[in-house]
């Protein structure tokens, strides 16, 4: 190991809130030129960690070395002065701004007293050019795909020329094409001796670019090793502190698919175009796709929150195109959103409120909350089977980790139970032992003979968990492929590429 | 250094408290308090083109051939008072159609700031052969007065400007001479020893500052308790509870003097309430004020600060733009009270609540019904 | 003392502050210091008179506090109690016959003006603080055509009972204000619809995240047309009992829109949606009135009764901030 | 959501011109009724100085109004710092002209004091900004009823010339009015402090995080606006003569300057907008004024239909949004 004075050490670091112990007694350190990747499932600690490492927390116990000397941050402002630069997990952009406006957001260069916009574009373009995306600098951050404003954010914090970047999960929203990108960034900013922590629950980047693995669980350090001697068994297990022999559930029985709940023909609006698709009752059908194919928008359509302008679709026998969410549901269908906090939860209200707020949606309005399937015991039941973990059900959600979140929220459709299930990147930002959680607990509601379509950039989760795959390319189904398809497989037709293969 | 001058001073005004300010002007209350006693000038029964003893202004200068086009800057309509005056203002423009082409008028909504830029634009409209003008407050708008008087024949009523530069300037005798009759009667009504309540609308306004001066002179001359003067903001609600918390307070209230009548009733109605015997009480010329009265025999007064006022400004433009010479600079109206030896001549339970009962308007057409009367 | 122990005591306090409500902490504080002044406060009698003047401030806080859990505002609230007052004087005319068809249009004023708030909010998409801005002046202005800017009649003696009525030589209380009848039953109907309704937790799910709403299939639209109604009519109700009390005048709504919002967050509603409860606007409309009442009796000059005003609301609303923050 | 990759790589269309297109209309809304009405003296240049002379007061607060909506927070404070600077300047005048540049400075601090109070409450204590400035404006406003009740002392005639001279054919308000909205414009489009301004009010977790000083840019916001409000009050004083303590409640400017702000196309939000909009919401309603002059329409309809302009105004260009409002 290397025995130079490490560029960023922290030494017991400990951080309480009312009570709760989140980090304690964490130290990590990391060089210049070493990628150091940070694991661990939700709420073990790791953004907590990057937070005191930012200067948006102070910590309680412990001290932070820069180059071997001692600092204390009070303010973001300070860590960034320091070269800190960090990535949060949540996007921080300003959706009404320019890009160029967010990337020098605090780092504006100026001129005689007044910014100096030329500057700001050129180093925009350079800087969007690094991070391998076409964006003009000009374009309001509202316009652009969630995939571009990630890579908007890493931009950002290229622009502060940091020798330390902590990046929280950066490849969360980017499909595979865009991961394999900033993975490349990533290796070239080690190459020019940054000292980079990475938080990623991605096993496969890890294994690719992590030079020093550290494993949070419960706020304290499970273990620092070196990438090479780990494998990602061997990483889930540090994490969840057991095996997870079966990270995907198994495949449904063809024999046992029930009749079509949903078919869609010739159906198209803005995005969409001659959207063909069948959905059964029993299985899993997974959609993949470029961030920018429309995947999301064939969610979105389909539930009638971006509707359908033209074609046909039949739901459970009946046709019709969906106007709204709410006559979606009517009409038998459920739908997961991808930005949980923006359009998932009510985070003020408690769980009990957010997971019975669908059965209320559709209830008499002036019936009692707690009355008849929305009883309380009822709800308590529905949250104890999605297995959420809480300090109590009359808790206010948004004191809960993502994971914890999501699966509120898909317990809310459950209670429902409706035909037909629309999950948006069900696992986005959840870490693994969660997402196992709610594979096996789709496969179920699969089993019950309800249909899912599960929409999501994750190849892996779209291979391992979907009966079939649909993959989208330029607003069209370009084509379907049979379980057992290969990333290759979806990544040809994906980029358009690949024969498209005749649709079952 | 000299910001701190500043604070200090504000410091200074703000922990002295009220700063004396020029609304007790003895002068004037002795000057109101004779024009009280004056026997009025003029036609009679036409008190809104009496006076009480004033000059006389040439005007040849103005005279032009009919009909004129007159223009009128209000403060604004933000009151019951505002309102019927108004009403008597544009049925006065009604009965004198022969001599009067147009009628324009603009709404200020009480800011001085509008009015002034509602002046400038009609003096420079040239659609105004003279100007009529019911300042918002007297001291913001002398310059915009002074300057159209520069322009065009200028009558100013109700309040005044700092300026000779105006034609005439129309209105009755006043505050002072409102406060002296409503607390005189008051003070000479109640038993000996007794107490009393002032209830006022708000501060500031300078009518009703210089009512509240007389009165508490008055009050002061004549050894009267008054337990407390608080301000309604002209809401029955707040006077009805503040009426409440004075009886439960001090268990009796003898006499209550009023700087406006609009909430007499309210405060009426708290006693009332609290099963208490009415006070000795001044009001206004509000109809429903003289209702009461007349209903339940109180002891009362209604000082008045008559509405027809708002008829003389059109009569004396006219009279200036056919050069007829008209009383000026200062045209003093009577300003009669109602007693209870005219109270029937006043009461009319055919008009509305709030309308004031000496508009002078009963003689005009479309009487009752243009005033909201049956 | 362990370590434990140390450790959970200030977080054990610190939930017990934060389960009192801000506003009935400072209604008790201040009432108490009335009836120290003014000992007839301590009577049953005396505190039912209290309630009286109170009640038509207290329902108008409990129909804004629809409009903010929805995460909205309502400011047309005092325009329209000035219109039910006048309008009540237009429509009745001081004849007692007509005083319940009256009643009844009045309500079905207050309906569409909370039908086209909520309309103009969800549909044109204008923020509830512009558009019900503009409903303020466009009501005033309308109260005042209808009448032609000053009161044009009485209210009937029966309209005017509804605020004014007191029955006496009532078994345990005394005294029984009929609008502290009407008061008690409309808080109770503003407490059942938010707290032990469907359409309640519809509420504040829409004030918390309309979007997260619509996607969970709440009628967001219709809950905020909903909420907006609710607010008017009991802007109508309250005119009713205003109007009763005191009778006819123009400026009698003035100013109550703020002091309906100013209620609610003292009693701990959150501004902009979500969490709201009637107690607590219930106990800040009570605190509100009784420190009128307080600097009333203390005789402090008027002004500075404002004044005391503003530092006191900011002073509960930091409070509370506060305690969220450490909670 | 996802639209393609490629239309992002285009140069983006801007949202709706509000100010132009508001600008435009209450022009063409103004000559049409000064025709129509045979009014032409409205047409004349007199007649259009009148007319921006009726913006001052409120465009100036306005100008300040912009900022602090632009950051996310609101200000309903301004009315009565408006009432105060007014009183306070003519107070320590007294017709002096040796006092008008103490009295100046003095408004001039007071008001920044109070943009700082307000800031701080906002900042530091988390206090709704609603309810804090709504706090701040009552206790301004007791302080100054309990110590004045009336026009205190007076301007000395050197002072009106702020409000009553013109260089050339132009009022010196006037072009202050548009000297500040373009000082203001330059700050908020080519100053860090402006881009931060936007950022804070956009997105204030993600501009802290940035490494922003978004207390500090808070802060500034309503130290300016209330500087604005100083301002308006000197004016106010200058154009009167005097202050009053009513001058800023009477003119209603706290909940008029909100309107126009918004009338201008600023997010009420925060984070999108800028002082053109709001000049041109401001122009709207000095077009309104010398409009309903013109055709003499009664104080009351004036109302109702002022009513409804606020709203229709607001809704022409809200109602294609999409998602919610509250």
């Amino acid at each position: 190991m290397n025995t130079a004075t490490p560029v960023l050490s922290m030494r017991g670091i400990g951080k309480s809130f009312t009570g709760v112990r989140a980090l304690d007694d964490v130290s990590l350190d990391c060089q210049a030129g070493e990628v150091h990747a940070i694991c661990g499932e939700n709420g073990a600690g790791k953004s907590t960690l990057m937070k005191v490492l930012g200067g948006v927390y102070r910590p309680d116990e412990g001290e932070i070395l820069l180059g071997g000397r001692p600092v204390a941050f009070r303010h973001p402002a300070e860590a960034r002065r320091a070269g800190i630069s960090i990535i949060h997990q949540e996007l921080s952009l300003l959706p009404e701004r320019s890009v160029a406006d967010n990337i020098f957001l605090g780092l504006e260069p100026t001129r005689g007293g007044l910014l100096d916009r030329a500057a700001m574009q050129g180093g925009a373009r350079k800087l969007l050019e690094r991070v391998g995306t076409r964006v003009h600098p000009d374009a309001l951050v509202k316009s652009l795909s969630i995939a571009e404003q990630q890579l908007v954010e890493i931009a950002k914090a290229l622009a502060l020329d940091a020798q330390i970047i902590v990046m929280d999960e950066p490849t969360a929203a980017l499909d595979e094409r865009d991961a394999g990108r900033l993975l490349e960034l990533v290796a070239t900013l080690r190459r020019e001796g940054a000292a980079i922590l990475y938080i990623s629950h991605r096993m496969a980047e890890l294994k690719a670019i992590a030079d020093r693995i550290t494993v949070l669980k419960d706020g304290k350090l499970v273990a620092t090793r070196p990438a090479a001697a780990l494998t990602p068994a061997m990483i889930v297990r540090l994490m969840v502190g057991r095996d997870l022999a079966d990270f995907f559930p198994p495949p449904g029985d063809p024999t046992k698919l029930g009749p079509a709940v949903l078919s869609a023909q010739g159906a198209g609006n803005a995005v969409l175009a001659e959207i063909a698709l069948e959905l059964r009752a029993g299985e899993i059908v997974g959609v993949a796709g470029l961030e920018g194919s429309g995947k999301g928008a064939l969610g979105r359509a389909l539930f009638g929150d971006e509707p359908f302008t033209r074609g046909r679709m039949t739901i459970d026998g009946r046709d019709g195109l969906i106007a709204s969410p709410r006559t979606a549901i009517a009409a038998g269908i459920g739908f997961l959103s991808d930005d949980r906090k923006k359009e998932g939860i009510a985070p003020q209200q408690s769980l009990r409120d957010n997971v019975l707020m669908t059965l209320r949606a559709f209830a008499q309005r002036l019936l009692p909350p707690g009355s008849g399937a929305m009883a309380r015991a009822a709800a308590d039941r529905q949250l104890t089977e999605v297995d959420v973990r809480a300090a109590g059900f009359a808790q206010e959600i948004r004191e809960l980790s993502g994971g914890n979140q999501q699966k509120v929220v898909i317990g809310r459709w459950l209670a429902r139970d409706p035909k037909v299930l629309i999950f948006l990147e069900p696992t986005r930002g959840i870490d693994v032992a969660a997402k196992a959680a709610i594979y096996q607990l789709m496969r179920h509601v699969a089993e019950r003979g309800r249909a899912i379509l599960m929409i999501s950039s994750d190849l892996p989760e779209i291979i391992g968990v979907s009966d079939r795959i649909l993959v989208m390319h330029e607003g069209r189904i370009a084509g379907e492929l049979k379980r057992g398809a290969s990333e290759e497989d979806v990544m040809h037709l994906a980029l358009g590429t690949g024969q498209a293969e005749a649709a079952a | 250094m000299k910001t701190q001058i500043g604070l200090t001073a504000l410091l200074a005004a703000l922990s002295t408290g009220a700063i004396a300010q020029n609304f007790n002007d003895p002068a004037e209350f002795e000057r109101q308090k004779a024009l009280l006693t004056v026997a009025a000038q003029g036609p009679d029964g036409k008190p809104w083109e009496q006076n009480l003893g004033g000059e006389k202004v040439d005007t040849a200068k103005y005279k032009k051939p009919g009909p004129y086009k007159l223009c009128f800057s209000n403060a604004g309509v933000n009151n019951p008072w505002r309102v019927v005056g108004f009403t008597n203002m544009q049925a006065e423009v009604d009965a004198n159609k022969a001599d009067i082409a147009s009628f324009t008028h603009a709404d200020a909504e009480g800011k001085d700031d509008k009015q002034i830029s509602d002046i400038n634009a009609f003096v420079n409209s040239g659609q105004c052969d003279a100007l009529i003008v019911s300042p918002n407050t007297t001291a913001a708008l002398t310059p915009a007065v002074e300057a159209a008087a520069k322009k065009l024949p200028v009558v100013v009523f109700d309040r005044g400007v700092d300026s000779k530069a105006p034609v005439t300037f129309i209105n009755p005798i006043g505050g002072y001479g409102f406060g002296i009759q409503g607390a005189s009667f008051i003070a000479q009504k109640i038993p000996a020893g007794g107490s009393v309540l002032a209830l006022r609308i708000l501060p500031g306004v300078d009518v009703l500052e210089n009512r509240w001066a007389a009165a508490e002179r008055i009050f002061k001359e004549k050894g009267i308790k008054v337990v407390g003067a608080e301000f309604t903001n002209g809401d029955n609600a707040k006077t009805k509870a503040i009426v409440e918390d004075y009886l439960n307070r001090f268990g009796k209230i003898d006499g209550v003097w009023m700087d406006a009548g609009a909430t007499a009733v309210a405060a009426l109605e708290a006693f009332e309430d609290a099963g208490k015997p009415y006070p000795v009480i001044n009001g206004e010329d509000q109809q429903d004020f003289l209702q009461k009265w007349k209903k339940n025999k109180l002891t009362a007064i209604a000082p008045t600060y008559p509405t027809y006022q708002w008829r003389t400004p059109v009569i004396a433009a006219i009279r200036i733009l056919k050069g007829e010479p008209v009383v000026g600079p200062t045209w003093k109206l009577p300003q009669p009270a109602i007693t209870a030896e005219n109270l029937d001549k006043f009461v009319n339970d055919k008009m509305p609540p709030l309308h004031y009962a000496l508009c002078g308007c009963e003689q005009m057409t479309n009487y009752p019904a243009r005033w909201g009367g049956k | 003392m362990s370590a434990v122990a140390s450790h959970t005591v200030p977080s054990a306090a610190l939930r017990f502050a934060r389960g009192i409500n801000v506003g009935l902490a400072v209604f008790l504080a201040l009432y108490g210091t009335i009836a120290v002044l003014q000992p007839g406060y301590f009577e049953v009698e005396g505190f039912l008179n209290f309630l009286r003047r109170a009640a038509p401030l207290i329902i108008l806080a409990c129909g804004q506090l629809f409009v903010i859990a929805g995460g909205g505002f309502d400011l047309s609230m005092g325009s329209l109690v000035t219109l039910t007052v006048l309008g009540g004087s237009m429509l009745a005319g001081g004849n007692p016959e007509n005083t319940w068809w009256t009643i009844g249009v009045l309500y079905l004023i207050g309906l569409g003006v909370g039908l086209v708030n909520g309309l103009v909010v969800t549909l044109l998409k204008v923020p509830s603080i512009i558009a019900t801005l503009g409903m303020l002046l466009s009501l005033n202005g309308a109260a005042l055509m209808w009448s032609g800017g000053a009161p044009r009649g009485y209210l009937p003696e029966n309209f005017r009972a509804l605020g004014r009525l007191v029955y006496r030589d009532v078994p345990v209380t005394g005294i029984m204000p009929l609008s502290v009848l009407i008061l008690i039953g409309f808080v109770g109907i503003a407490a059942w619809l938010l707290h032990a309704t469907v359409f309640g937790r519809q509420v504040l799910a829409v004030g918390d995240n309309p979007r997260a709403a619509e996607l969970a299939g709440v009628p967001v639209g219709a809950t905020r047309v909903l909420v907006f109604v609710i607010s008017a009519l009991s802007a109508v109700t309250a005119g009713i009992l205003l109007g009763g009390f005191a009778g006819v005048s123009t400026a009698v709504g003035q100013g109550l829109e703020l002091q309906a919002i100013a209620a609610c967050v003292i009693g701990g509603a959150q501004l902009l949606g979500g969490r709201a409860s009637v107690t607590g606007a219930v106990a800040g409309a009570l605190s509100l009135f009784a420190l009128f009442t307080l600097l009333n009796l203390m005789g402090l000059p008027q002004p500075l009764r404002e004044t005391v005003q503003g530092l006191i609301l900011i002073a509960a609303v930091a409070s509370s901030a506060w305690r969220m923050r450490r909670a | 959501m996802s639209a393609g990759a490629d239309i992002a790589t285009a140069r983006p269309a801007r949202d709706v011109p509000v100010a132009p297109l508001l600008f435009a209309g209450s022009l063409a809304l103004y000559i049409a009724t000064a025709l129509a009405t045979g009014q032409h003296a409205y047409l004349t240049g007199e007649g259009f100085v009148g007319l921006t002379q009726r913006m001052v007061a409120l465009g100036i607060v306005a100008l300040g109004q912009t900022l602090t909506i632009l950051v996310g927070s609101i200000d309903l404070s301004v009315a009565n710092l408006i009432s105060v600077s007014a009183v306070l300047a003519s107070f320590i005048m007294k017709g002096e002209p040796a006092m008008i540049v103490p009295a100046v400075l003095a408004v001039l601090a007071l008001s920044a004091a109070v943009g700082l109070v307000n800031g701080l409450i906002i900042a530091r204590l988390d206090v709704n900004p609603l309810i804090a400035t709504l706090g701040v404006g009552l206790i301004l406003q007791g302080l100054l009823s309990a110590s004045f009740s009336n026009f205190a002392g007076s301007v000395p005639a050197a002072f009106q010339a702020f409000a009553y001279g013109r260089i050339g054919p132009l009022p010196w308000s006037v072009l202050l009015l548009f000297v500040l909205a373009f000082a203001i414009w330059l700050m908020l489009t080519r100053t860090r402090f402006g881009a931060h301004l936007y950022a804070t009010g956009g997105n204030r977790d993600g501009a802290r995080l940035a490494g922003l000083r978004t207390e500090r840019v808070m802060i500034g916001a309503h130290v300016l606006c209330s500087l604005m409000a100083g301002l308006t009050g000197l004016y106010l004083a200058s154009r009167l003569r005097a202050g009053a303590p009513w001058v800023g409640r009477d003119g209603v400017y706290d909940l008029e300057s909100i309107a126009v702000v918004v009338i201008g196309g600023t997010l009420l939000a925060g984070g999108r907008g800028g002082v053109w909009g709001t000049l041109a919401g401001v122009f709207l309603f000095a077009t309104l004024d010398a409009v309903f002059n013109m055709t003499g329409i009664d104080a009351f309809p004036k109302q109702v239909l002022r009513g409804a302009i606020v709203i229709l105004a607001v809704a022409v260009y809200a109602v294609r949004s999409k998602g919610h409002v509250a």
